[in-house]
């Protein structure tokens, strides 16, 4: 097992990867930008060093620096954890070239699935049923128009290079091609650092059905289920739960051995997920391998009581899978909430700034994989996911009931959130019953505003402010910004006359 | 001891006395009677009417930061309450348009230029943050009568990026 | 299914079971005495009464009061949580004749395992294997002496109405038995409100193992496995787990079929515990069954899946069990560590006061049942448990990892705690090696003393103590008690003129 | 800058001087270079010779109380550091023994009276605490010269119960 390993990423993945490998008996090395010294990675980590400037280029997303910081710390493996250099099959070589192990995928068969065309070529190959769309990526602007009208509108623009909504845009008609390709390319160029996007059939009303798979060095693998992540904003999960409700499970069993199917034909090892489209006529699409740990993987980790990023290290060390397929199974229903510094009133803006207090709920069953804390600066140079609000129930039902509870206790002050968005999305009839699609929130959640109880819980906030004004003024000294929480000013009494 | 809260361009006069444990919260449309644990500076624990509610706050600058049961609201002594100018119902400001960014961020591209003619939905400006991209579009034919900054600034929701005049 | 439920509790297990409440849409009431008017329970309730003051025959053991403000809040049923009334079969008559629900078993059944003598005689009969010892409680001192003479040295004293080690004591000749009966009297007729004692033969090295055991109103029972509780101090278990190392399938078997033949001869309902001693030739004792939630239950419902506190309210609603015993499995490994307000440093003397800060763990698979906060009191007059850590693993080895770094960064500050005798506890081999048995302190905790890292650590101490002092003097105005946790003081930095 | 911590019955000399962002400290065996984060009042994040620790600290009259890696630290500035009167290894003072309560509590028993004469192990009094009892044993033979409470008073663990005297 290694002894330490370097953690080339930030945020709540950072820290729930450090944890992993303090209970493992791995020391840790954290990298961060300027903008993050103050980040919860940096201060939970062995040994903490600088990359550089706040853009990714500059940081994050810095191979040459990240490769010379792991040598400094004498780290024997990199986590990559998600997004950033995650998925860059360039950065795994890199590393092989090295001597570093890379916690992930071995570079060639990243570099397969991390290119969706070559991907959906091999799969094809081997009757993996894919959706109709190019096989190549467009070239100039006339290709993909010409490409559009082969396919038919509407058609969904895609990073070849990445996944998780980055670039990715639903193309209605001739008239947004244009400036949808280039925004997609501009996207997938700063978040992938390779511009190319392709077009595909658009399916409707579709559920988003993915499978966790786990595959050691030596060709076995398995999978550990699904994940339906079909409530997204923008094509951008917001809430993902697993079993799905649209699951049976001859469907589920069928879905499973794809995926291992995938998986294996594409010769991956390590952690993965296998991403299909579910249509209304129960008809399922693989749409791509996401090559890394995913944001939504403790709902996984709930219900069938695996750690997906111990075993991701276990892999990576060269350890057998410690279980075969038989013995695994889903136990109850997890719900995460993704929750990001955004403005639901407001078009859902992002919102930084400093966070001036935080409470974060807990109690039985609810996990919380966050990297916040009170006092904290929310920086706009990264993606505006803050925390994961994990909650698990015996059944889908007392977990949908835990995550509304969770929530109203989920205090973030002085930048926005979508807490209360979420909570009230979850409350909705349409998906207390299950019907969960990836139009949902156009269709559900357009007309969105706040509920009526806002009235009264808008009556108690100016209640509380008022009493607190009148205590304040009757105490000396005055509250000031982050009460309690500004680490350049001392709490004090103020002592007349001292 | 009185109050004049801003909450949501709203304005709300509120009334406390204070009587030994107990507060009496006058809103105007109700009274109620309040009892208060304050746990922390930044959590009070109410009993209004006898029913137990939390809050958790936090100040900035004039604004206070109050959370209800999943809801953050922000609520400005009335004074400090701050206006923009009034638009009318096309969002113009005698005959001009001052084209906001959606929220602060990095100016990606400035795609026109001061006397250009633009028509409606144009894209004027490309604002980056998070490493979202945000199309900023035109909402009249019209000419682009100042631009106010240079790809890769730094923008806030404040200054306007540019002006536009209606075509006459 | 129950609109408003009283929890007539305080402390950690108030506020599990009124997020319980919560969860399944069921209005709180919450009781306190004057010196938890600032407890996490009663912010949390819906509403909250208080009962009088601070010693326990004023509140928590006031009847008549609690039934008073039940009928007040319009409650319709009673959750006692564990000690004071819970096992008070007074208690649960008077609220079956004012037709409130008490959530527990049936009065009838609660007597007689409440009277440790009684059961003894019914279990007999039956066969289920006892200890040794008297028939019934003891009356003057000379029948004691005859007794423990009859029985043979060493004796255990132990109280007939109660648990939880309270009124137990190991007598190990003539000369301490009369302050030992004495003090046992004394100590469970403050508890229990009973002070009846008896002696039993003392079973020498045993391991403690209990039975989680649910039973519904029409005659269904099942168990949940075992909980191994051998690691204790005097009697007062601190750190519990699940699976036990000891048993084999068939023995885990064969005692789970005796633990519901127990409750099913005492036509027990709802939620219990059967206890038994498990000796080192593999031979099991019936010892008493604890009529109520336990302490340790959330080691059971993390490697079962089941929530009992949500079952117990079911069942006291009328539903049935909604499972069978086949269907039933264990997951994972689970262990509970119980953070006393104690000094372990002196002979862990009890301390309290205010808790200045407080920094609890979080992460995959742990769960914190506490009831602190920064600047709460913990008073003198009442148990000194402050909280439950809870980690669940894969395997035995992962959850005891999870827990010595959960430990590592539980800061309570402002009084003692046990936390690092806890966390060095796990960490010894014997421990590891799961060689667990009632003896484990005695036998390899008696020397304890802060381990060698422990100078290193107090260098980071005073490095961190001189740095804050260095740059509070550089700032204005000096730190104060609880800073920025107290709340009658504003926080402020102090302007000058202002 | 200089500062005098009592730990533990431990006087330790800390020297600090800070250039630009980092304390170098001299423990007197040992120099650190040291970075700090400020996290909050309550809790700092060190790099120590390059080593990352989170320390969490809260101040109490004149104490400091910290806390590294799951154990608590109780740290006293020199001046403010108490020390009780020297006892010798009988724990008598001048040829009398205070006895004290092992922690604050209340007093449920006292068995003696003054006057009275003890033996060595004879129970004197029983303290209670958080519903468990602390039986208070004679640590000589010898006479109860005062009893300064009575039974169901509250005592802290600086004044002494009881005052004995050992037999000559």
């Amino acid at each position: 097992m290694f002894k330490k390993i370097l953690i080339a990423n930030r945020g709540e993945i950072a820290v729930r990867i450090i944890r992993a490998c303090k209970e493992m008996g791995i020391e840790t090395v954290a990298v961060y930008s300027d903008v993050d010294r103050k980040a919860l990675h940096v201060q939970m980590a062995d040994e903490a060093y600088l990359l550089g400037l706040a853009p990714p280029l500059e940081s994050y997303l810095n191979i040459d620096k990240i490769i010379e910081v792991t040598g400094k710390s004498k780290a024997e493996a990199i986590h990559p954890g998600y997004g950033f250099l995650a998925e860059n099959y360039l950065f795994s070589k890199r590393c092989e070239d090295e001597k570093i192990t890379f916690i992930g995928p071995n570079s060639k068969a990243l570099r397969l699935v991390g290119d969706k065309l070559e991907s959906r070529k091999t799969m094809t190959q081997v009757k993996i049923p894919i959706i109709p769309g190019m096989q190549m990526k467009g070239g100039n602007l006339k290709d993909f128009e010409e490409q559009a009208e082969k396919i038919g509108y509407p058609v969904m623009l895609k990073a070849s290079a990445g996944g998780g909504g980055k670039g990715m845009r639903i193309i209605r008609s001739k008239e947004d091609l244009k400036s949808s390709v280039e925004a997609g390319m501009r996207e997938a160029k700063s978040a992938f650092g390779d511009e190319s996007v392709y077009l595909e059939k658009c399916v409707e009303r579709p559920r988003h059905i993915e499978f966790q798979v786990l595959a050691d060095n030596y060709g076995n693998a398995v999978h550990l289920f699904e994940r339906e992540c079909s409530i997204q904003r923008r094509h951008q999960k917001i809430i993902e739960e697993t079993p799905s409700t649209a699951l049976t499970p001859g469907l589920r069993a069928e879905m499973g051995k794809t995926a291992v199917k995938v998986i294996q034909t594409a010769n991956y090892n390590n952690a993965g997920t296998v991403e299909f489209l579910l249509d209304e006529n129960g008809k399922y699409y693989f749409l791509e391998v996401n090559a890394r740990i995913q944001v939504e993987h403790p709902i996984t980790e709930m219900v069938t009581g695996v750690d997906l990023v111990k075993s991701q290290i276990k892999i990576a060390s060269g350890e057998k899978l410690p279980f075969s397929q038989e013995v695994l199974s889903q136990r109850g229903h997890a719900i995460e909430c993704r929750i990001y510094a955004e403005d639901p009133e407001n078009d859902f803006l992002p919102s930084f700034g400093k966070i001036l207090f935080v409470n974060e709920p807990s109690g039985p069953g609810i996990r919380n994989d966050s990297g916040l804390y009170s006092g904290i600066e929310v920086a706009m140079h990264y993606d505006p996911i803050l925390a994961k609000l994990i909650c698990w129930g015996e059944n889908r039902e007392s977990a949908r009931n835990r995550a509304v509870q969770a929530l109203s206790d989920y205090a973030i002050l002085g930048i926005k959130t979508q807490v209360n968005y979420l909570k009230d999305l979850l409350s909705h009839p349409e998906f207390a019953a299950g019907n969960t699609r990836t139009d949902f929130i156009p269709k559900n959640m357009s007309d969105w505003k706040e509920k009526m109880s806002r009235e009264e819980l808008k009556e108690t906030a100016l209640i509380a402010a008022a009493i607190q004004s009148m205590d304040e003024t009757s105490t000396k000294g005055k509250m000031i910004e982050a009460a309690g929480f500004d680490p350049w000013i001392s709490l004090g009494k103020w002592e007349i006359g001292a | 001891m009185e109050f004049e809260f801003n909450l949501e361009d709203k304005l709300y006069k509120i009334t406390i006395e204070k009587k030994g444990e107990v507060y009496f919260v006058d809103l105007g449309n109700s009274k109620k009677e309040v009892k208060v644990q304050t746990i922390s500076p930044n959590c009070l624990s109410l009993s209004i009417d006898g029913h137990n509610q939390t809050a958790y706050l936090a100040d900035a600058e004039n604004k206070k930061f109050v959370f209800v049961q999943g809801e953050q609201f922000i609520i400005q002594e009335k004074e400090s309450a701050k206006v923009r100018k009034k638009e009318d119902e096309a969002g113009l400001i005698d005959g001009k348009q001052l084209v906001f960014a959606p929220m602060p961020g990095r100016i990606l591209k400035i795609l026109v230029s001061e006397g250009e003619k633009v028509r409606k939905k144009q894209s004027l400006a490309i604002v980056e943050a998070m490493k979202m991209e945000h199309e900023i579009k035109s909402a009249l034919d019209g000419i682009v009568k100042k631009v106010n900054f240079k790809e890769n600034q730094m923008v806030d929701t404040e200054e306007p990026i540019m002006e536009l005049e209606q075509e006459k």
